[in-house]
């Protein structure tokens, strides 16, 4: 029963980031669907009560949860860029796009994969919604921190998806997994400053100088 | 005992270059350590042509002939190209284009690039093997961004994201995989190894998908067409030691852990199925990629164009499938490697005398660098698949599986196209190597190592074009064993 | 045995010639109305020719002093392969009918150098239409062969001439073979041989630079191919009352057939030469392409079995 | 160094190509043949059109070897290995039509090679542009292993399957003949020139070959054995023939400095060996008797007589024709001939820098004598060389050729079907008999001759100089209007002004168009550059764009292919 609110509750931020018109908005969405992540992770772990996915869960929170928004925000205060995001679709079209997504994640396991999941029913569709939530996010906003978020973002839901589908990887693999996303946060806010420096802005739509 | 030459050299030669002051003498070095790696692949795939028992540290790691063969070129290709950046960064250095402390970065950047690239091809779990691709993307973005112009900047910021996106998708496809695994397998464990075992009874309908996931998903990071955006920027920005690597290897690492989740799907789906795909994919990249290279104006990005031709090349090859095909698809990968790295070599000190990569301000370029205005030549026509080289032989062996197959549409496009590529290459680059030479430029002649380097490459490709040593053919038929399973 | 008789009847050819076109020049001037000169004037012009001196341009090569002799013996070689008076000619393994096209082609590719030789328009002019004529009829020429030799299965005139009947597209294509001559030795339609007005002239124009001697010659050698021409139509197509063996009577008798076709010949040449006027140059085409559909037609007539 | 090392290559590629047993070294040798080619026809690679040349050369040629190899890869699909013995017994068991894509495949391949028609694009850039000895190479043998191809691969392996195939290739043939000799005589570049009668002699041998085809199909093995013996003594001829005239006209172009006819003139008195050479070479082109070319010329001309007599109506007018469009072909050529032959070596020289032209070196007038003996002896010796072929076509056809001699005693040709004898030492022992009888006769009766000599007549206009001669341009004036359905041919003038009043003198240029290229090549190309340009919108550079490419492919992909 409470896997249930849980899930709904990441759709739902998942909505949210989706709606947001500025920086600081994404990132508080961010910090709660992978709060909301932790403590679905913790209701796993209690309930198969193995203690790597404590570990799992603890990793989790302290990489999504406190390191990675504390570098986001430190590259917000850094670069002093206006708030907007620089939307291609303004909220309320993007909120159907998401919808939609959302239809079609629940046809794909429904017909097509037809998965009997670890946990509950809609875990697996909750994830594939929750990463084209991710990919849209990187395709349809033009900032370059919009495109970092987006991309933790479907890390997230791939995350969920391997909970939901067989109750979570490999333990080897899950910490590997961390220690890369945690690496390219990294990186990406390395480039971030890069471009701010080149370009003076970091509007990724205006990056297009190498064509044909 | 060679997996730890393998892995150990990179990784002690990244950590030195880091307290390393002069960037020269390193760089000898850093050559020295990958001709020992050289000869220790070399001695790993003879081993494995006799099928001499390896010592491996645990089941973490899994090499077979497969694998050995992909250290095999990564090890020459990164030996080579290791070489060649001893001048280039020397003269950079010289010219004050990169301070010294930058240099040794680039050497950490180039052991550590080397080092997840050798890791990809050793390691068992698929989950550890899609991170170690992810962590060869990161690495090789420094490296793409190295010059920290727009451009360049520009270039490594999309080929990060793009292949990130791109690489979501296959991790999702291996979770699939292991869904099924875990389900209808049995067994908890992502190792290749165990997978392969059980790969009979998997549920085929979901493994379909996890394949498609796992094609479109590596496919970004192969460079077949769709996904292929982030190719030419990046491969025309880094520098050319680097693409050389990128294009030549990279590329290639991509299309292993392909090959590898192949060999898995096609154990329980009917082979058409996978082979229909690489056909499909082969031929949009042969296409696209034709098109690009004919109204192309950079000469770097005319040579990032033909790696997704040659890409999709290699798998129409896997696609035609048979003994032929694969063996094709597989030789195939080996003579693009070095061509193409024979060509980025060529190209980086063409483009670095005349101050510009624009086909139409190059000209005369026999006048100004003789001996490599030749190997270029030549080259060119390695690459656009003319007989003395070897990449004529490997398409003939994908052409002739075509026609085995009976694909007939398959091959009279792949003709088609490669057809119209010859054209298209032999126009630029002889436009680009006769003709008078420009006032401005002054003939001078090319470092010792360039020309070691370009005079290695293509002696390696008349070697292979000529006929194929015993003990090389071999060597890719036990790979070819374990594809066809 | 027979070479006698094929020298011999060589030699009487070439006497004959020149009172071939002498008898023309007489015919056409009666259908003028006029007297004109009398027929052995060819003779008279060859005889002071030969007596004048010659005066060479100073740009002319060595060509143009050998193209002469050339042009003859090219001319007197196909005199030699054609049967006129007696069926069966010695020279039989030389050649058959489609050498003679060749080795006239002989003598004219040398008389039109010639006639760049000396670098005068006259002389570019001249071999530039003559190559142009003579390209354009060649075809006709080798189509009416064809249809003659199809009729005797053989291309030896030998054979061709002992043939007995004589097919109604022989016939067709001694018409063919008839345009074929008046484009051949330059007669009114194509080229006036009489006139030395630039825009009309052709063979004249090549042999312009020529005097005395030299010119002699070539008028002896365009006599000679007149006269291969009409003995071609007149011995291999009609071949009635030619000879086969050597006796006297059926020599006599062969003769007096041979001088009466070619003065059938003669007098229709004329009576065209002086009725019809020349053409423009690029005419030339339209009369090709009528002779060569007209020997198509004989091949035609010849493949349905007559 | 480099051009000794080339040229070897290139020869030695050339006799691989002849000799190799199995179809992929063949495939190797060839393409290494064009490679190398490709190298010497851009030699000089500082003029911008013999690099242009070298790619329009190369790309033509590998387009040709596409085709080879698709057929080669059908062929080995039922051979099972790529040597000619597998291919041979295998090509029982193709099924028909499939021997019919086999057959368009090889023409066109090897087509594209020989220079036929609609693929004669490549030959009059390439040759021209590439140093005089090599091109003498390429048109002589290198053209002729592409008509080894065919024999090879059509005739001797696939074994001929329709009757359409011969007279495909009559057809292409005749085209070629035409056409080749059309544009050479509209040509004023020497070795341009050449290079189209290049494609016309190809017409030729290809004539001779079609109709061995064709006579085979219709099982009249005596003429087809003819026919093919014609086409390959042209084969031979072409070669030496030719080779001797691109040698002189590499002698021309060493000594004046320029290629084009309208410069030159008078050349014989400065060069009388490269001018008697190329007397020779253009006697020989334009069959004139005595000389090789007249030989398979005349032998053609018999066995499209023969073809005439011995087969049913329809084709009987079918090769009537054939043999009157040779001989327009040979007349055209002997129009070409003396007209390039005359406006360069005769007459007073047009401009000023042909005055001060050298004689060619020793070891060139060796090589002229050397070719001018050759052409003189494959005219004589025809007899012999007839009885050598006759073996080689019975083994190409897989005949037996014992009844079969069309030579009598080395002297003499005789065609028993068709009573036709021909002897060129016979013509050439009577032809120079009377000269010399008639040389004597003029000097005994008309006395000595008196020669004197003046300048060209001139119509009382006192001084005439080269520009009053007649020019290339002119001469070929009644061709080119003859001809202009086909020709299209456009002129353009232009007034060179000294001052805004006074015209100082006319520039009066002529030029035709190239059917072939305006209306088959350059849409096909302007059509692909179009596509191509097409696809760069794909890359326009926002990521945004990439991505949603990803996002699009794997949803497609999910839905539609499963």
């Amino acid at each position: 029963m409470f896997v249930d609110i849980l899930l709904s509750a990441i759709l739902i931020t998942g909505f949210l980031m989706i709606a947001a018109k500025r920086i600081g908005a994404i990132i508080k969405g961010f910090i709660s669907q992978s709060l909301i992540l932790f403590l679905l992770t913790l209701l796993l772990a209690y309930k198969s009560h193995s203690v790597e996915l404590y570990v799992v869960a603890g990793l989790l929170f302290v990489v999504k949860v406190i390191l990675i928004p504390h570098f986001l925000s430190r590259i917000v205060k850094k670069i002093k860029v206006d708030e907007n995001l620089g939307l291609f679709l303004n909220p309320t079209v993007s909120i159907f796009v998401a919808l939609f997504f959302v239809y079609l994640s629940y046809i794909f396991t429904d017909k097509i994969v037809c998965v009997e999941e670890g946990i509950e029913h809609g875990a697996f569709s909750v994830s594939l919604s929750v990463i084209l939530m991710g990919m849209f996010i990187m395709i349809f906003r033009m900032k370059a921190i919009a495109q970092i978020v987006g991309l933790l973002v479907t890390e997230n839901g791939l995350f969920l998806a391997a909970a939901s589908v067989s109750g979570g990887m490999p333990f080897f693999v899950e910490i590997a997994v961390f220690f890369d996303i945690f690496l390219c946060v990294i990186i990406l806010e390395l480039f971030v400053y890069k471009i701010n420096k080149a370009f003076t802005h970091i509007d990724v739509h205006r990056l297009n100088g190498l064509k044909g | 005992m060679e997996l730890v030459f393998i892995l150990g050299i990179p990784l002690c030669l990244a950590i030195v270059s880091l307290f390393l002051r002069r960037s020269g003498v390193f760089g000898i070095l850093n050559a020295f350590g990958y001709l020992v790696i050289l000869c220790v692949s070399l001695k790993l795939s003879f081993d494995i042509t006799k099928n001499v028992t390896l010592f491996i540290p645990s089941t973490f790691f899994h090499i077979d002939a497969l694998s050995a063969y992909f250290i095999l070129l990564i090890a020459l290709i990164s030996f080579i190209s290791s070489i060649y950046s001893i001048g280039y960064l020397a003269s950079d250095v010289k010219e004050g284009a990169i301070t010294e402390r930058k240099a040794s970065g680039y050497w950490m950047l180039y052991n550590l690039f080397a080092f997840t690239m050798f890791f990809v091809t050793v390691v068992n779990n698929l989950g550890v093997m899609w991170v170690s691709i992810e962590m060869t993307t990161l690495i090789s973005a420094f490296l793409v961004g190295f010059y920290n112009t727009k451009k360049s900047i520009e270039a490594a910021w999309k080929y990060i994201i793009i292949c990130s996106a791109g690489i979501v998708l296959a991790f999702l496809g291996t979770i699939l995989l292991y869904y099924t695994v875990s389900r209808h397998g049995g067994i908890n464990s992502l190792n290749w190894t165990d997978i392969v075992s059980v790969a009979g009874n998997l549920d085929p309908r979901v493994t379909k998908i996890a394949f498609l996931f796992i094609l479109v998903g590596y496919g970004t990071k192969a460079g077949l067409v769709p996904m292929h955006t982030w190719l030419p920027d990046a491969h025309s920005q880094a520098l050319s030691p680097v693409s050389a690597l990128l294009s030549g290897v990279l590329l290639k690492t991509a299309f292993y852990a392909i090959i590898r989740f192949m060999i898995i799907v096609n154990k329980c789906v009917p082979v058409y199925y996978t082979q229909n795909l690489f056909i499909f994919f082969g031929i949009i990249s042969l296409g696209i990629a034709a098109g690009f290279i004919l109204v192309q104006k950079d000469i770097k990005r005319l040579l990032a164009y033909s790696s997704v031709e040659h890409i999709g090349i290699i798998s129409i090859g896997l696609g035609f499938g048979g003994i032929l095909g694969i063996y094709g698809a597989l030789f195939h990968a080996f003579n693009h490697a070095v061509t193409k790295a024979l060509m980025f070599l060529g190209a980086g000190s063409v483009v670095r005398k005349y101050k510009t990569s624009n086909m139409h301000l190059i000209k005369g370029v026999i006048n100004v660098m003789p001996f490599t205005g030749v190997i270029l030549i030549l080259g060119a026509f390695a690459l656009a698949g003319s007989p003395p080289f070897s990449i004529f032989l490997s398409e003939i062996m994908i052409l002739t599986a075509g026609f085995q197959q009976g694909s007939y549409t398959g091959a009279i496009l792949f003709l088609l196209f490669v057809g119209i590529i010859f054209a298209a290459i032999i126009y630029h680059f002889s436009k680009v190597i006769f003709g008078n030479k420009p006032q401005a430029i002054m003939v001078t002649h090319g470092q010792i190592t360039a020309k070691l380097s370009l005079i290695l490459l293509l002696i390696l490709i008349l070697i292979f074009g000529i006929s194929i040593p015993v003990f090389f053919d071999k060597f890719i038929l036990n790979a070819v064993e374990i594809i066809k399973g | 045995m027979d070479i006698p008789i094929c020298i011999g009847q060589t030699l009487l050819l070439m006497l004959f010639a020149p009172l071939v076109s002498g008898i023309i020049k007489k015919i056409k001037n009666n259908l003028r109305m006029r007297i004109g000169a009398s027929v052995f004037q060819p003779y008279y012009n060859l005889a002071k020719l030969f007596a004048k001196e010659e005066v060479v341009s100073h740009n002319a090569s060595w060509i143009f002093r050998v193209t002469p002799f050339i042009v003859l013996a090219s001319s007197i070689s196909a005199l030699l392969l054609v049967p006129a008076f007696v069926s069966r000619i010695s020279l039989n393994s030389m050649g058959d009918l489609l050498l003679i096209v060749f080795v006239l082609a002989l003598g004219r590719f040398f008389l039109a150098l010639a006639g760049l030789d000396t670098g005068s328009a006259f002389g570019g002019m001249g071999s530039s239409r003559e190559m142009f004529i003579s390209s354009l009829i060649e075809p006709v020429a080798v189509m009416s062969i064809f249809v003659v030799s199809l009729n005797a299965h053989s291309t030896n005139p030998q054979i061709i001439s002992s043939m007995p009947v004589v097919a109604f597209s022989s016939i067709i294509a001694a018409t063919s073979l008839f345009f074929v001559i008046i484009a051949e030795t330059s007669r009114i339609p194509v080229d006036n041989q009489e006139t030395h007005l630039e825009l009309t002239m052709v063979h004249e124009a090549m042999v312009l630079e020529y005097s005395g001697r030299s010119l002699a010659l070539i008028e002896i050698a365009s006599y000679i191919k007149q006269i291969v021409f009409f003995s071609l139509i007149a011995s291999v197509i009609f071949p009635w009352g030619i000879s086969s063996g050597i006796s006297i009577d059926s020599l006599l008798i062969s003769i007096g057939a041979y001088c009466m076709k070619i003065t059938i010949l003669c007098v229709f040449i004329s009576v065209l030469e002086v009725s019809a006027a020349k053409m423009r140059l690029f005419r030339v085409v339209d009369f090709a392409s009528i002779a060569f559909v007209l020997s198509v037609l004989g091949v035609i007539i010849s493949s349905m079995g007559r | 160094m480099l051009g000794w090392l080339l040229f070897a290559g290139f020869v030695l590629s050339m006799a691989l190509v002849v000799t190799v047993g199995n179809a992929l070294i063949f495939l190797i040798a060839w393409e290494i043949m064009s490679m190398i080619s490709y190298f010497l026809v851009i030699f000089d690679h500082t003029h911008e059109k013999s690099v242009k040349a070298g790619i329009i050369y190369i790309v033509m040629t590998h387009i040709g070897t596409a085709f080879i190899i698709a057929s080669f890869l059908i062929l080995f699909k039922y051979a099972g290995s790529f040597d000619f013995a597998a291919f041979k017994s295998a090509s029982r068991t193709i099924p028909p039509n499939l021997k019919h894509i086999i057959f368009l495949l090889l023409l066109v391949g090897f087509g594209t090679k020989a220079g036929i028609v609609p693929l004669h694009i490549w030959l009059p850039y390439a040759h021209p542009q590439a140093p005089s000895h090599i091109s003498s190479i390429m048109s002589g043998v290198m053209i002729k292993t592409a008509i080894y191809g065919m024999l090879r691969f059509i005739v001797f392996i696939l074994g001929i399957e329709g009757i359409w195939w011969g007279n495909l290739i009559l057809i292409l043939a005749l085209l070629s003949c035409l056409v080749g000799v059309i544009y050479a005589l509209m040509e004023h570049d020497l070795k341009r020139l050449l290079a189209y009668h290049s494609v016309e002699n190809i017409g030729i041998i290809l004539l001779g070959i079609g109709a061995s085809m064709v006579f085979l199909k219709m099982n009249l093995p005596v003429l087809a054995v003819l026919s093919l013996c014609a086409g390959l003594y042209h084969l031979i001829n072409h070669a030496i023939f030719k080779g001797l005239l691109f040698l002189c006209a590499g002698a021309v172009y060493k000594a004046t400095g320029t290629r084009n006819i309208e410069k030159l003139g008078g050349l014989i008195k400065m060069m009388p060996w490269t001018a008697a050479a190329f007397l020779t070479g253009s006697l020989a082109i334009s069959a004139i008797p005595p000389l090789n070319g007249f030989v398979s010329e005349w032998l053609t001309l018999q066995a499209f007589f023969l073809g005439a007599l011995s087969s049913p109506g329809g084709y009987k007018v079918f090769f009537s024709i054939c043999a009157s469009l040779l001989a327009l072909t040979g007349g055209l050529t002997a129009a070409c001939f003396v007209k390039a032959f005359g406006i360069t070596f005769l007459a007073l020289p047009r401009s000023k820098g042909v005055t001060e032209a050298k004689e060619a070196t020793f070891s060139m007038k060796f090589a002229f004598v050397f070719m001018m003996l050759l052409t003189v002896l494959f005219g004589l010796a025809a007899a012999f060389i007839i009885k050598l072929l006759v073996k080689v076509s019975g083994f190409i056809f897989g005949l037996n050729t014992e009844g079969m001699n069309f030579s009598i005693n080395n002297f003499s040709l005789a065609i028993p079907q068709s009573g036709a004898y021909l002897s060129t030492p016979l013509i050439a022992i009577v032809f120079a008999a009377i000269a010399g009888i008639c040389f004597l006769c003029v000097h005994l009766f008309a006395g000595r001759s008196r020669i004197g000599s003046y300048n060209t007549w001139d119509c009382g206009y006192y001084n005439l100089d080269a520009r009053t001669e007649y020019t290339a341009t002119a001469f070929s004036k009644p061709f080119r209007i003859a001809f202009n359905f086909f020709l299209l041919p456009y002129s353009k003038t232009e007034k060179i002004r000294e001052s805004f009043y006074h015209v100082k003198s006319f520039k009066y240029e002529v030029f035709t168009t190239f059917i072939f290229r305006r209306y088959v090549y350059d849409p096909i190309i302007s059509l692909v550059l179009l596509a191509a340009k097409q696809t760069r919108k794909i890359q326009a550079g926002s990521i945004h764009m990439y991505l949603a490419y990803i996002l699009i492919t794997i949803l497609l992909l999910i839905f539609f292919y499963r």
